[in-house]
């Protein structure tokens, strides 16, 4: 110690003469910094109600809550978010989690109330002195917390796959699935999309937890066409996915297939269980594609006799006869209704109704009948030269390839259409040329613009791998013939638009840019009606009927009560459709075939 | 509307001979409709029926027309011929009907009916005055314009629906 | 760190050796010898500080898991013993005459575990809770929400729905079931 | 309870041997009582605004918040110009600062703190944890609604609120205080035994008086 | 000057009481605390003194008690993340770092590089602060309280830096499992410049006015010595341990981040008294702002800052147990982590270094000292309550 310890605290006076460091109005002087994680903002237009944020908040601060005018839509639950301050601490992991990026955070942090009852409110709806402010929270960009890009599906590749009717899409792998699956954020929006309103989240837990014999109860509660709808199916729901809005849909098709593909077909059966005690009523299903049998499946399990009736020699409709087997092998559609049958359903092949037995007869024999006859007879453009006989139907063509009937192959062909159905007559017949020709000469010429193609935009990206020629905005005029009698190709002008101002269908041509696509062959692939010459003239005038189609009640039950109709003849062409349809009029049956007291 | 029937409306002058034309077209076309109706398939009945009810309305609306005295001096005015656009129902191709027609069919041959209906009273709206029976040609320009489009909708949605 | 466990297996009957890092592993090791085998670890192996002392509950398994954790300053090297001990009566031999600061570790693990260490100096006195009266908070089996929910109110008026069953009602819940 | 408050013989330092019971000796049996306002308008008007001018802050950091109570009397944001200050004492201070979550434990200080002040006294709430429970919603220790243990005239969102958000609830109590409706100690003494059946049913060891002034 | 000797004093029996006869008008107990200006944060002493001086002394903890430990093993391994902070208010970052870096190794993650020099910039900063706060409360312990309105003042102008960077003024919840949330705003090493220039111009203010003061040598040379031989029994790590001439500090022994990449000696003092314990602190509070401008001068400008992590909302972790340790301003921190496979922690054990230093360290260093020597005891071992009963 010394004297300079006595005098060097006296230095502290020089602060004297400095400016005051004191802020002059803190209350209005300091805004938050550009990143402050302060009052919450959320972007109605942005907002799917996921409630993604409500899972991830540790401290349950946020309720979702449905909002005057936000109706639930499909991918959009109609619930907001509404924030508790009473709970919450500012942590953004809600804005991090946030599946759209609808949700961020203000730089104000100013708020101050009497009554502790005010901190909750719906950010976005409630309006708020900080809605507006440009600084605050925002999400890096790297930051995802969960992986956004889907987990590839290992395919065949092109090049293996241009003379061959494989399957090209192997299936995930268990730890591909595993990944894909933890993607999912489990909000479920994608149940309300999927017509049979499978329990998707469920499934995809069961995939993560490795649990796949629970996934297969899951799957047939609502679906007996796993195997199918795991490769074939719309998968509309992708479409609802909340992961789609900053990244790719989960997969939720692919692990369907994944997890039917990892438990023997035996051990389904048995995880199925046996149905129900029988309750001695019969019913006789007319068509044993995806509808039909599910209903079949539906009722057998409730111990009701049925039975199949199928024109074809196989069953599974248009699974089988329209869809090739590059998509959909056989002994994978087999396999499927080879469960439907040991839960005791009989299925009597190459039974046409209304030839081999009648209508009449079925409803004499039977306590109910469902017509599940889908949509087998292709339409035609009826474009001049459109009646040569080789001109011909996509439909017939297919269902042809799949009974394995011969096929005069031409060297060059043209597709008209540009749905699924145009380009599964393209690929097939492009592989079939492959294997006589060594050579692929397919023209697929349809009037929608590439953007706006029914088809799937994997079908479009695969088509064009092996080899088609896709021409888009064509329409067709005229099926051109030499004086020969032989077909040279089909003539089309270019389609300028096709919508009018009123986003209708409405095209417009240029008959100048007229082309003519040369081909031996012309195939309409450009839409499909359902054959219903097996009613017979009686049963058609008795029927109701509505907009060209039977008519039926929201459970699928027609004009007359023993008549049950369902899938794509009474609702257009979808493989989960026609299975929700057969749940649907199999639990309307079942109703009607049980006494009310049972019932109640 | 046939060729034959565009050709007898061009020779006429004065909107009076075409309105009586024109009732003269929607007549037969209604009748011609429920001529149809029992030869189709009951599924498409509502079509025929629906076809024949939107002519029957037109039908209504000329002789109602012609029936006013209000309109005389601007009946007497003469009209010009109008032109064609290429729009779908040019493009789809009329065809027999036969015996039994199907649901293409009828949609095919209305398609067409509607677009020549649709052309030519747009013409005649343009080719009259302002006034009554100008308004008259536009709504019915505006009607047939907007059945043609319904039609083609469902055009669309009954032969292309195999798009999946 | 291998090195170590094959030197002290040598003397002392060791469990399973688990190596995390370059620089810490954990050794499984009975309850009877622990505590010579820390006052050897301390006194011969240069394992003088007391990192840690705390325990796991593995209530499936009806033990209880402590885990001392040493470290040697100057080797800069860290040890966990891991010792299981049961979870019904738990008691352990303490170590607050090896190292002082053990014994405020001990007070913890009774509190909030259940656990006891005879001879632990003021063992029994309330430590960080007071006047609690409900099952030691840190058991696997003591359920903190349920408790908290018990005791406290929580301010009403929360609600929520979950987005799936919300859209079910909205779209689709009662058709099929006409 | 703890073995000091039991009843007892001690002997003074004189060599006496007297009985005391600690729990009723050393306080006083009386609760509060509700304090009309001034008797005329005007005065209690001017009181109003010397009590909103003075908030005297009870140095007790009670949780987190206490943090940025230090930026806050220090120069850079310098709450003294505006009648804010620390005090160490109950006894000077008349505005309570409950910086956030309340264990158990501290509630009892808390409330001990929060009688030996003198009325008219403010309690503002800093936080989620004051409103409804905040981070530790499931907490066994903490409480949830501080509203239920003590009256309060002010929250302030946030976790923790900034000094700014501080200062801003210190302008709305001042309002509050000068519109006369900063009542909280009368609403304290008027519910008295509402407000002592909620502490003693979350402190388990009540070895305190019912009122401790 | 400070008796070690307790031969003549009070003994404790074995079960830890004191055997004294508290009846006798020769004791008095006192308590400082929970509400006192002379205690650290919320929590008490309880002290037995005859006459002014300490014969025994009890740390009373547990006010600030939340169940951490308890709520960690309800929230799964991100949910986790935002509470951790709050651990301790004054340096929050440690808690942050050393859980992440406990979920990291335990889930076998790899962070950036970047992230690894953002962490160590935050650590650092954190450091700076806590030990401002620090000087304050020492200085004012003795009566000064000049220097905490100064110290509080440029630690504000860190917070400032703080916010611009994570976001947040005090709990920054910035590292996160798998990096951090994300790279500096422009111009932020400028800042950053300013901003430690004004804290080294009022470091050299203090060391005049605080370090310099005959006042503050009187009362604090020599006051409060720890024992070496206490070093080990007592668990006493970082500058406590260093004042003590243990050259002891985790950044050196056992580097962890970026600290192999920058240039530093640990600090260390020789008399083990309240003032070197001061003089530690304000020392390595000059090499913390050293470490900043290295790494802002070193660190990498771009790159990634967080890692590519599963979905959080079901991230499961493999069985392990581990624990990973810091040099925080007050000593050794550490979390040890138990993970069973499941989507949520087994236990998670927080080790900070008030627990030892509060308790079984100030209850043996504070008797025989006088009343008025406590507070500034206990502030000279630098002990924040909150860490202790988490």
């Amino acid at each position: 110690m010394s004297i300079s310890d006595v005098l060097s605290p006296f230095t502290a006076w020089k602060n004297l003469f400095r400016d005051p460091v004191t802020i002059k109005d803190p209350l209005n002087e300091r805004p938050g910094a550009a990143r402050y994680r302060g009052f919450h903002k959320n972007d109605m237009d942005k907002c799917i109600g996921c409630g993604t944020c409500e899972t991830i908040c540790q401290n349950g601060a946020i309720d979702m809550l449905p909002v005057d005018g936000i109706p639930a839509v499909q991918g959009d639950s109609g619930l907001r978010p509404r924030i508790d301050y009473g709970r919450c601490c500012w942590c953004a992991l809600c804005v991090d989690v946030c599946m759209t990026g609808s949700l961020t955070m203000s730089n104000e942090y100013k708020w101050v109330e009497s009554d502790p009852d005010l901190f909750r409110f719906t950010p976005g709806v409630d309006k708020k002195y900080w809605d507006n402010a440009e600084l605050g929270y925002q999400r890096h960009d790297e930051k995802h917390l969960m992986p956004v890009a889907r987990e590839e599906m290992p395919e065949l590749h092109p090049e293996a796959r241009l003379d061959s009717f494989v399957e090209i899409v192997h299936g995930y792998s268990i730890a591909q699935a595993k990944l894909e699956a933890d993607r999912c954020v489990s909000c479920g929006l994608c149940i309300a999309t999927c017509p049979a309103h499978m329990a998707i989240p469920d499934y995809i837990k069961a995939v993560r937890d490795g649990d796949y014999e629970r996934g297969v109860q899951l799957l047939y509660a609502t679906n007996p066409f796993s195997q199918v709808c795991g490769r074939v199916c719309t998968h509309r729901c992708e479409d609802s996915c909340a992961a789609r809005h900053e990244g790719d849909p989960i997969a939720i098709r692919w692990l369907k297939r994944h997890i039917i593909d990892q438990v023997p077909q035996e051990k389904v059966i048995e995880l199925i269980g046996k149905p129900a005690a029988p309750t001695g009523k019969k019913v006789a299903i007319i068509g044993a594609g995806p509808a039909g049998l599910t209903a079949a499946f539906d009722l057998a399990r409730l111990g009701h006799a049925v039975t199949v009736y199928e024109a074809q020699a196989a069953g599974g409709g248009m699974t089988r006869y329209g869809i090739p087997e590059y998509r959909l092998p056989y002994d994978a559609l087999d396999k499927d209704i080879a469960v439907i049958t040991a839960m005791g359903v009989e299925i009597k092949y190459n039974h046409r109704v209304g030839t081999d037995i009648a209508m009449q007869q079925l409803e004499a024999d039977y306590d109910a009948v469902v017509l599940a006859i889908g949509l087998h007879q292709g339409r035609s453009t009826r474009i001049p030269g459109s009646d040569h006989p080789q001109v011909r139907k996509a439909v017939d063509l297919l269902r042809q390839i799949t009974a394995g009937e011969t096929i005069d192959v031409p060297k060059s062909m043209v597709v008209i259409g540009g749905g699924n159905v145009a380009m599964d007559i393209a690929r097939s017949m492009a592989r079939l040329q492959m294997q006589h020709y060594g050579e692929i000469r397919v023209t697929l010429t349809a009037l929608e613009d590439k953007a706006h193609f029914l088809a799937d935009p994997v079908e479009i990206k695969e088509s064009l791998e092996e080899q088609i020629n896709i021409l888009d905005s064509r329409g067709p005029q005229a099926c051109v013939i030499d004086d020969n009698g032989k077909l040279l190709g089909l003539k089309t002008w270019k389609v300028l638009s096709i919508f009018d101002a009123e986003r209708r269908f409405a095209p417009k041509y240029d008959p100048t840019d007229e082309q003519l696509h040369e081909g031996e062959m012309i195939v309409e692939a450009i839409g499909q009606m359902a054959d219903v010459s097996l009613l017979g003239e009686a049963l058609t005038e008795k029927l109701e009927w509505n907009r060209g189609r039977i008519q039926i009640d929201p459970n699928g039950r027609t004009s007359e009560n023993w008549l049950w109709s369902a899938g794509d003849c009474v609702k257009g062409p979808d493989v989960i459709n026609a299975v929700a349809d057969g749940h649907r009029v199999a639990t309307s049956i079942h109703r009607a075939l049980t006494p009310q007291e049972a019932t109640a | 509307m046939s060729e034959a029937s565009i050709q007898r409306l061009q020779s006429k002058t004065t909107l009076k001979e075409i309105l009586e034309v024109a009732t003269e077209f929607e007549r037969t076309a209604r009748d011609f409709y429920t001529d149809l109706t029992p030869k189709v398939h009951k599924s498409i009945r509502y079509l025929v029926e629906e076809l024949a009810a939107e002519e029957q309305g037109h039908y209504d609306l000329f002789t109602q027309m012609a029936a006013r005295d209000d309109l005389e001096q601007q009946l007497k005015a003469e009209v010009e011929r109008p032109a064609s656009d290429h729009k779908f129902s040019d493009c789809i191709h009329l065809p027999d009907l036969g015996e039994q027609p199907d649901d293409q069919a009828v949609l095919q041959y209305a398609l067409r009916r509607e677009h020549a209906a649709m052309e030519q009273y747009h013409a005649l709206a343009q080719g009259t005055e302002a006034g009554p029976i100008h308004d008259l040609f536009l709504y019915l320009a505006n009607e047939e314009t907007k059945h043609k489009n319904e039609l083609e909708k469902l055009y669309y949605a009954t032969v292309h629906s195999g798009g999946v | 760190m291998q090195q170590l466990y094959d030197t002290l297996s040598q003397r002392f009957s060791l469990g399973e050796f688990t190596r995390q890092r370059a620089d810490l592993a954990f050794i499984t090791v009975g309850a009877v010898r622990l505590h010579a085998l820390l006052r050897h670890l301390r006194d011969q192996e240069g394992f003088t500080h007391l990192v840690l002392l705390t325990a796991v509950d593995w209530l499936e398994d009806g033990q209880f898991q402590l885990t001392y954790l040493l470290n040697n300053r100057a080797k800069c090297q860290d040890l966990g013993l891991r010792v299981m001990i049961a979870r019904d009566n738990a008691s352990m031999e303490s170590i607050h005459d090896l190292w002082a600061a053990a014994a405020t570790y001990q007070r913890e693990l009774r509190e909030m575990f259940g656990i006891d260490f005879p001879g632990s100096p003021r063992l029994m006195d309330d430590f960080i809770l007071e006047g609690w009266n409900a099952a030691p908070p840190y058991r696997r089996d003591f359920d903190t929400l349920e408790y908290a929910r018990a005791t406290y109110r929580e301010r009403p008026g929360r609600e929520t729905r979950d987005p799936a069953a919300h859209m079910k009602q909205q779209l689709y819940g009662d058709k099929g079931d006409v | 309870m703890k073995e000091e408050l039991l009843k007892r013989i001690v002997k003074t330092p004189d060599g006496q041997e007297i009985e005391i019971d600690p729990l009723r000796d050393y306080y006083c049996e009386a609760g509060p009582t509700v304090q009309p306002p001034a008797y005329t308008a005007i005065i209690e008007k001017l009181f109003n605004w010397a009590r909103s001018e003075s908030l005297w802050i009870l140095g007790f950091g009670t949780g987190c918040g206490a943090i940025e109570m230090r930026p806050l009397m220090t120069p850079r944001f310098d709450a003294y110009r505006y009648g804010i200050q620390w005090r160490p004492t109950p006894r000077q201070s008349n505005l309570f600062v409950i910086s956030g979550y309340l264990s158990v434990k501290t509630l009892k200080r808390v409330i001990r703190s929060y009688e030996q002040m003198q009325g008219p006294k403010y309690v503002v709430g800093l936080g989620s944890c004051t409103i409804n429970g905040g981070m530790y919603w499931d907490s066994y220790n903490t409480i949830k609604r501080l509203d239920d243990y003590l009256p309060v005239d002010v929250y302030i969102a946030g976790c923790m609120p900034r000094p700014e958000a501080l200062l801003a609830g210190f302008e709305e109590l001042k309002k509050i205080i000068r519109a006369g409706k900063a009542e909280g100690a009368n609403q304290y003494a008027a519910n008295f035994d509402w407000y002592k059946a909620n502490q003693k049913s979350v402190i388990h060891d009540w070895d305190m008086p019912d009122y401790n002034w | 000057m400070f008796e070690l000797d307790r031969s003549q004093y009070p003994q404790k029996k074995a079960d830890g009481t004191l055997d004294i006869d508290l009846t006798s008008g020769k004791y008095l107990k006192l308590w400082q605390g929970p509400q006192h200006p002379g205690i650290t944060g919320n929590m008490a002493i309880e002290l037995t003194v005859c006459g002014d001086e300490v014969v025994d002394a009890t740390t009373h903890v547990g006010y600030l008690h939340r169940g951490f430990e308890k709520l960690m093993e309800r929230r799964t391994f991100m949910q986790c993340f935002p509470i951790v902070c709050r651990i301790c208010v004054p340096e929050p970052d440690f808690n942050e770092y050393c859980y992440a870096a406990a979920v990291e190794e335990l889930a076998g993650l790899e962070i950036p590089e970047l992230a690894h020099w953002i962490r160590t910039l935050i650590l650092e900063m954190g450091r700076v602060n806590s030990y401002l706060m620090y000087l304050g409360g020492q200085a004012g312990a003795f009566g000064q309280g000049v220097i905490g309105q100064w110290t509080t003042y440029v630690r504000d102008l860190m917070l400032d830096r703080f916010e611009e960077l994570t976001g947040a003024r005090i709990y920054h919840m910035f590292i996160i499992p798998g990096g951090v949330r994300d790279n500096l705003p422009d111009g932020f090493a400028g800042r950053m410049e300013e901003t430690l220039r004004e804290i080294e111009s009022v470091l050299a203010d203090v060391d005049r006015v605080m370090f310099h003061n005959a006042v503050f040598k009187k009362r604090a040379v020599g006051v409060g010595v720890i024992d070496t031989a206490w070093l080990d029994s007592y668990g006493i790590t970082g500058p406590n341990a260093r004042a003590a001439g243990v050259a002891k500090d985790v950044r050196k022994d056992q580097p962890y981040l970026v600290y192999p990449e920058l240039d530093f000696e640990a600090v260390t003092g020789k008399d083990s008294d309240i003032y070197t314990r001061a003089d530690v602190r304000r020392r390595d509070l000059l090499l913390s702002l050293d470490l900043i401008r290295q790494i802002l001068a070193k660190m990498p400008k771009t790159g990634a800052v967080m890692t590519k992590l599963p979905n959080v909302l079901h991230w499961k972790i493999p069985r392990g147990e581990t624990y990973v340790r810091g040099e925080c301003s007050r000593g050794e921190y550490g979390y040890y982590l138990v993970t069973d496979g499941s989507g949520y922690p087994r236990r998670v054990n927080v080790r900070g270094p008030s627990y030892t230093h509060s308790i079984a360290l100030f209850e043996r260093m504070v008797i025989n000292a006088n009343i008025s020597d406590v507070a500034a005891l206990l502030v000279s071992l630098h002990t924040y309550p909150p860490e202790i009963e988490r």
